[in-house]
């Protein structure tokens, strides 16, 4: 158990810089994503607090201990890798072992150690076999016993589902979250799925650029992105983006004028398609797009929709709504939901959503 | 049975039996080596279980230290850059040619040296010392002297197609017009010419043809060019017959990339009726499972001409520098080899006579009664036995290119001009000319 | 169904006669007696298959059933010395490089490091540089430091030959390896002992592929070895076969010692065949 | 250990940082590879440097050895030289043969040995066998198989009532024979690597060929062959290498013969060296066959190797 401290951590390869200035504190216990697309210098910073790459600048500290300069087993930390590494050429129950090379148990706690990890993530059946024989869930749940078999202070995982199928990957994050929760070990899980992100994690670090755009509770994330980034790269259906100017309480785009105030200018305004509804195309405020398609859900059905920029706008609409495609129609936006944000993409949260 | 030791008993049983009472004490002693040291002795590679059976008789009488091995692929090449970087080697084979080569550098210790040299120039024949002498100097003892391009003639196919002796042609002209006569009764392929790749292969043949057709290429005593351009002369006319027979189309391209086993398997193949070969093959062509033509092959008699020139093969004691008991000893060994044995025996050559039917150079042992009998052995008609004599002892040697410092280098030119006049239809009188010029120029590089 | 297999089974057949007739037709005169090998045109198969020749190039007579007895070989004490020498060098040279080579590949492909394109370039000109331009100044530098003639000399120059083209193969054949570093430094395995310990017995096709390429490198070397070594008692199998080419041809007893060239790295391709499957140079599609 | 509170740490971080505990790949590298390095330059770079020192002198042997400098004759004289320019043909001839051989043969055999089929072990021993064959080995088996005196053609022909040898050994075709026994030689290594290449390729991609009915060849072209370039560039390399290093081969078999018509640049050089003794001359013809060696593989990678390699 440790709570984890990143100290302007920074990381360059040659002239690139993969991870710049990042400033992050992770508690104790508990389960930490840090989401963003690839190339956005989350798995450096995994890399970093396990040790494997060496910080350019910065410090890691575990409990307040710098461990910026330790190699790896000296941190106590497990990592599961991408596509959930293992040794190909030993078999399970060895790989498993190696965790606890450099441990100074007696052979009966190792021996308990592993068949409770064994137990708790049901591979005894197969542990006398080659990794290569077996299933890519039966990798993960190998994978992530060798991991919890050491005991660690810190749990690194860095996309150790994206190999998975969907029906493997769903069932799987259930089962990390409880174990995490049951053993209550400080966990970094890497990943650019925001659905695994919104679903497992405690709190999201969402990362860009090498750099850190927010961090926060899935709800905050959702309900409160920062950036237009964060707001964009987070939801599914993703949130509508529309650029237009604010000016006289009115944010106006072509045909669509939401009532908001704040500061003039060009800006973003950002809705998520729940936030919507789904007008005539010749209501008054209201952004007339043509229909291009509509997906049906069940629970609710999204509507597809380009407007007169060529942009796609999204709506969630009622599970048993209709459109034919071409089908001109008009989009407006709930004033209460709308989220603003300036040319930097940095959220206006002086703003005041009048009654229409 | 192993070999080896096999060929130990028969040495020794057939050196009991030569040796009988006339067996000198005294001269054992000498021949026994005293410094303790290894001779080496390299050669190429032919008939190596008899070498390797001799040199083991020396070991087991003489208590020698005595190692043999073979050097293969281009023997004068290989073995010249061995001299130069003074390896191990005490007593090699050597052309003549080769030789006067070596002893221009300063890598021979001449046969002068040896104690019993007197004795040795008594035995020689006129013709071969004169061959192996070199500024005054003997080269070597005779390992073998042959004559190469005496004309094999396989006398199944000569005689299935109607062809009797007196079609036997006398000289080169009629050797030409004997090969278009014998391709118009049918036989695709009537002639072998000495064309094979090895570097004693198209270049002698040229030499021997021209010589045979009383040439000098160089002059014996100045080594200046003397070849000529006259239509008439034998350079010209060696030439324009190999054009015409080689773009007659009956000699396949194969025949450039023979090495010399190719060449005697072709000629042993009973494809070809006739062919340049080397004298003493005439017993391999005659050996009972070794050749299609066992028993039916003979030579053309000397005509008006000599066939081929002189092949032979020396011992060669090489002057590196060493201890003076290992030269002792080197000289002992080489004189036990090279000539006369403990018992004062020609042995080696002897046995080389019954192994292989090589000729010497010693008189007595080409005229001893198991040589004669030898011969005959190994011939189809007995009066092949006269010609077989009669053409070893007219045989030439060309001095001017092959008594002189540059001939191994001349004769990789040779080989290559001469295959490419072929190839590419060189023009005959440029090519002589190119000789000449070629001549000259080394002539010129060693200040000759 | 069946037109496709016929046609399958008549491609093997074909790629099986490609592969093994010149070398059935070579070695087939090993069988044949020196009368038929004297035959034109040549016959396909020997009449009867006997043994003689092999006796003879390993130095005893053999006496056919036909009757004659085939003399042994003058060739055979250096034929012996070529196959003990050859086994002898081969060895130490497949040894050695492998000793060399593993680690300098593994580090090349899976490191990265100052001036590694500078290093592989000077590896490829190594691989660039044909024999027959080195064989002089070897020469000469072997007669200056007493190694020619010596088995110790051949081994460095062989070893010229195997250490840069094993090391290109291999730089390949490493860099596909699953990454498993980092799972070892979690699992604190220090750099030398996550190679020995863990991308050794990894890696056991692809260096057994390496050990018998450089050991079919050095086996057969032919060129060094008809310099360096010819008519010494360091003398190769190679050097010592092209003995039978000479003056007096002996193509029975050349063809036999072809074949005996040929029993060490057929062996060592029968147990290597289902290893070389797993030597890809490209990334497993996923 | 580097253990401190959170505020030193903090004030510890500047760029110069203590060295880690583990060695870093800088130093693993250089341990490991330094030495061999070394060894090989020294065995490399003796000969190559003594190889340029013979390539600017001429070099005497007899009445004593002397190296006269002659800076770049050697170098300029090789182009005058009529056997030089057309030994460099007759290379370019055999390479270019022996590649596009080796590559079209390699896929062959590998596509074969990609089948499923019986006794797959001993097939693909059968087939692997031409590679435990040396180069020598090889110019002696194919020099008999093609020649008219001891050849198969001549035996097939006279079973067929022919009364004439068949001789490939001829100037026409001597260079392809040469390139055809080379490839016979290094396709079976060629055809591993592409096999160990194609067992990669994803089983579905071929159902999928299937269902989109590809005939035989189109689903070689466009399934099979696309995975396989980078394979095949790396083998057009090494095979180019191989064969424009080629020597032994050519030497037992043809002797760089009949006449010169298989009178390689490698062939040239020995004979220059090994038997005319004009080391300076060989020496600089070697170092043009370098040249050429290094020029073509890099053309390889500009044309081709670029576009697949990652």
């Amino acid at each position: 158990m440790a709570k984890i401290d990143l100290v302007k951590l920074r990381k360059t390869f040659g002239a690139y810089v993969a991870v710049e200035g990042l400033d992050l504190k992770i508690n104790d216990g508990e389960f930490l994503i840090m989401l963003g697309p690839s190339g956005c210098g989350k798995t450096t910073t995994l890399n970093m607090i396990a040790g494997l790459e060496a910080a350019s600048a910065g410090d890691i500290l575990f409990d307040n201990v710098n461990v910026t300069d330790l190699p790896p087993h000296e941190r106590n930390v497990a990592m599961v890798f991408q596509s959930s590494l293992l040794y190909p050429h030993i078999s399970v129950r060895r790989n498993i072992e190696t965790s606890l090379r450099h441990t100074t148990i007696s052979d009966a706690d190792r021996k308990r150690r592993i068949a409770e990890a064994a137990k708790m993530l049901e591979i005894e059946p197969f542990m006398d076999k080659l990794p290569g024989q077996l299933s890519g869930g039966q990798r993960q749940r190998v994978a992530t016993a060798k991991a919890i078999v050491r005991e660690p202070s810190v749990f690194l995982l860095d996309e150790p589902l994206s190999a998975l199928d969907a029906a493997l990957r769903l069932s799987l994050r259930s089962e990390l979250v409880n174990l995490q929760k049951r053993l209550g070990t400080t966990t970094v899980f890497v990943t650019h799925d925001q659905v695994e992100a919104m679903t497992m994690g405690d709190r999201i670090a969402v990362m860009n650029s090498g750099r850190l755009e927010q961090i926060g509770t899935p709800d905050e994330i959702y309900n409160s992105p920062s950036t237009v980034f964060v707001a964009g790269f987070l939801g599914s259906p993703p949130m509508n983006l529309l650029e237009g100017d604010l000016a006289g309480g009115f944010f106006r785009r072509g045909g669509l004028a939401v009532p908001i105030q704040g500061p003039g200018g060009k800006v973003t305004l950002g809705v998520r398609p729940q936030d919507v509804t789904v007008t005539e195309a010749t209501a008054p405020g209201a952004l007339p797009v043509t229909v291009y398609a509509v997906e049906h859900l069940g629970r609710e059905s999204v509507l597809i929709a380009d407007d007169d920029r060529g942009n796609k706008v999204r709506a969630l609409v009622a599970p048993g709504w209709h459109a034919r495609v071409g089908e001109k129609l008009g989009i407006m936006p709930d004033p209460a939901r709308c989220l603003l944000f300036d040319t930097n993409g940095a959220r206006i949260y002086e703003t005041v959503a009048r009654a229409a | 049975m192993k070999r080896r030791e096999f060929g130990l008993l028969a040495g020794t049983a057939g050196l009991a039996l030569m040796s009988g009472a006339g067996r000198v004490l005294a001269q054992d002693m000498d021949l026994k080596p005293t410094s303790g040291e290894t001779v080496y002795f390299r050669g190429w590679n032919f008939r190596t279980d008899v070498v390797q059976a001799n040199v083991a008789r020396y070991n087991e009488a003489m208590d020698g230290k005595v190692d043999y091995a073979t050097v293969t692929g281009d023997y004068p090449a290989l073995m010249e850059q061995n001299l130069m970087a003074s390896a191990e080697l005490d007593m090699f084979y050597a052309n003549p040619s080769s030789a006067c080569r070596y002893f221009d550098a300063g890598w021979v210790l001449p046969a002068n040296e040896l104690p019993a040299y007197a004795e040795i120039e008594a035995e020689l024949y006129p013709n071969l010392k004169d061959a192996w002498t070199y500024k005054g100097k003997l080269l070597g003892l005779s390992y073998f002297a042959s004559t190469r391009g005496t004309m094999v003639v396989n006398r199944k196919l000569f005689e299935e197609y109607g062809f009797t002796d007196a079609d036997l042609p006398k000289n080169w002209d009629e050797v030409y017009d004997l090969i278009y006569r014998m391709k118009d009764k049918g036989i695709e392929t009537p002639f072998l010419p000495h064309w094979f790749g090895e570097w004693f292969g198209i270049s002698w043949g040229f030499v021997l043809e021209v010589i045979n057709r009383g040439g000098t290429i160089a002059d014996a005593e100045t080594h200046q060019p003397t070849i000529t351009t006259d239509e008439d002369g034998p350079y010209y006319k060696t030439l324009a017959a190999w054009k015409k027979l080689w773009q007659s189309g009956m000699i396949a391209q194969e025949v450039f990339t023979f090495n010399e086993g190719g060449y005697i398997d072709a000629f042993a193949s009973g494809r070809y009726v006739m062919s340049p070969q080397q004298i003493y093959d005439i017993e391999t062509f005659n050996r009972p499972g070794r050749s299609q033509i066992a028993g039916s092959c003979s030579l053309v008699p000397m005509g008006d001409h000599p066939w081929g020139i002189i092949d032979s093969g020396l011992y060669v004691m090489s002057n590196r520098e060493r201890s003076e008991a290992l030269t002792d000893d080197v000289k002992k060994f080489v004189s036990w080899y090279g000539f006369k044995d403990q018992d004062g025996k020609i042995a080696i050559a002897q046995n080389w006579m019954q192994e292989n039917m090589l000729f010497s150079g010693y008189k007595s042992v080409m005229e001893s009664p198991e040589t004669a009998e030898r011969i005959k052995k190994a011939i189809m008609r007995p009066e092949d036995y006269d010609a077989i004599l009669k053409i070893y002892q007219n045989t030439p040697f060309p001095k001017g290119i092959w008594s002189v410092v540059w001939s191994e280098e001349f004769n990789p030119f040779l080989k290559e001009t001469l295959s490419s006049f072929l190839f590419d239809d060189g023009d005959i009188v440029e090519t002589l000319e190119a000789m000449t010029a070629k001549i000259e120029e080394l002539n010129g590089k060693y200040g000759i | 169904m069946a037109k496709r297999s016929i046609f399958l089974y008549l491609a093997i057949a074909v790629a099986i006669v490609w592969s093994i007739f010149p070398i059935y037709w070579f070695c087939r005169m090993a069988f044949l007696t020196p009368n038929e090998i004297r035959l034109f045109p040549q016959p396909f198969m020997p009449q009867v298959f006997e043994f003689g020749t092999f006796y003879n190039i390993f130095g005893y007579d053999y006496e056919y059933a036909a009757g004659y007895v085939s003399g042994a070989s003058g060739q055979s004490n250096q034929i012996i010395r070529g196959v003990l020498n050859g086994l002898f060098i081969s060895s130490i040279v497949t040894v050695i490089t492998l000793l060399i080579v593993v680690p300098l590949a593994y580090v090349f492909a899976r490191m990265e490091f100052r001036h590694k394109q500078k290093l592989l370039f000077a590896v490829l000109l190594a691989v660039a540089l044909p024999p027959v331009s080195t064989l002089i100044p070897f020469y000469s530098m072997y007669v200056q430091l007493g190694l020619n003639g010596t088995r110790f000399g051949l081994i460095v120059v062989t070893l010229t030959i195997t250490v840069p083209f094993v090391a290109w193969m291999l730089i390949g054949y490493f860099r596909n390896l699953p990454p498993i570093e980092r799972l070892a430094r979690i699992d604190g395995y220090s750099r030398t002992s996550c190679l020995l310990t863990l991308i050794l017995p990894l890696a056991k096709s692809g260096i057994a592929v390496a050990a018998v390429i450089a050991f079919l490198f050095s086996w057969n070397e032919y060129t060094y070895a008809l310099v360096l070594v010819n008519g010494t008692s360091a003398n190769t199998l190679p050097t010592a076969i092209s003995g039978f080419l000479g003056q007096y041809p002996e193509p029975g007893n050349l063809a036999a010692s072809v074949i005996v060239t040929i029993i060490p790295p057929a062996l060592f391709a029968y147990f290597l065949q289902r290893h070389v499957t797993e030597m890809s140079l490209v990334d497993p599609v996923r | 250990m580097a253990v401190g509170s959170a505020g030193q740490a903090i004030q510890a971080s500047t760029p110069s940082r203590k060295p880690r505990r583990e060695m870093s790949d800088t130093r693993f590298a250089f341990l490991i590879g330094l030495p061999v390095l070394v060894f090989l330059m020294l065995v490399v770079a003796y000969p190559l440097g003594y190889a340029i020192y013979m390539s600017l002198h001429q070099i005497v042997f007899f009445g004593g050895y002397r190296a006269n400098f002659v800076g770049l004759k050697n170098f300029i004289d090789v182009w005058s030289d009529k056997s030089f320019i057309n030994a460099i043909w007759i290379t370019l001839r055999f390479t270019v043969e022996s590649v596009v051989l080796t590559m079209i043969l390699g896929l062959c055999l590998a596509s074969i040995m990609n089948q499923r089929i019986r006794m797959a072990g001993l097939v693909r021993t059968l087939l692997f066998l031409p590679w435990c064959v040396s180069s020598y080995a090889a110019g002696l088996m194919f020099g008999q198989l093609v020649r008219g005196q001891t050849g198969i053609l001549t035996t097939i022909s006279f079973t067929f009532g022919g009364t004439q040898g068949v001789d490939l050994m001829g100037r026409a075709t001597v260079v392809e024979v040469l390139a055809v026994a080379n490839a016979w030689l290094m396709a079976p290594l060629v055809a591993f690597f592409l096999l160990a290449n194609m067992k990669t390729i994803p089983k579905r991609l071929y159902d999928l060929a299937a269902i989109d009915r590809l005939t035989a060849w189109e689903t070689f072209r466009y399934v099979t062959l696309p995975p396989l370039q980078f394979t095949l560039f790396v083998f057009a390399s090494i095979t180019t290498v191989l064969s424009m290093k080629m020597f032994d081969m050519i030497l037992i078999m043809t002797g760089g013969g009949p006449g010169t018509a298989s009178a390689t640049l490698t062939y040239q050089i020995y004979k220059r060296s090994f038997k005319d003794l004009n080391l300076g001359y060989g020496a600089a013809m070697s170092f043009y066959l370098l040249f050429f060696i290094l020029g073509a593989t890099f053309l390889i990678y500009l044309v081709w190797g670029r576009r697949v390699s990652r």
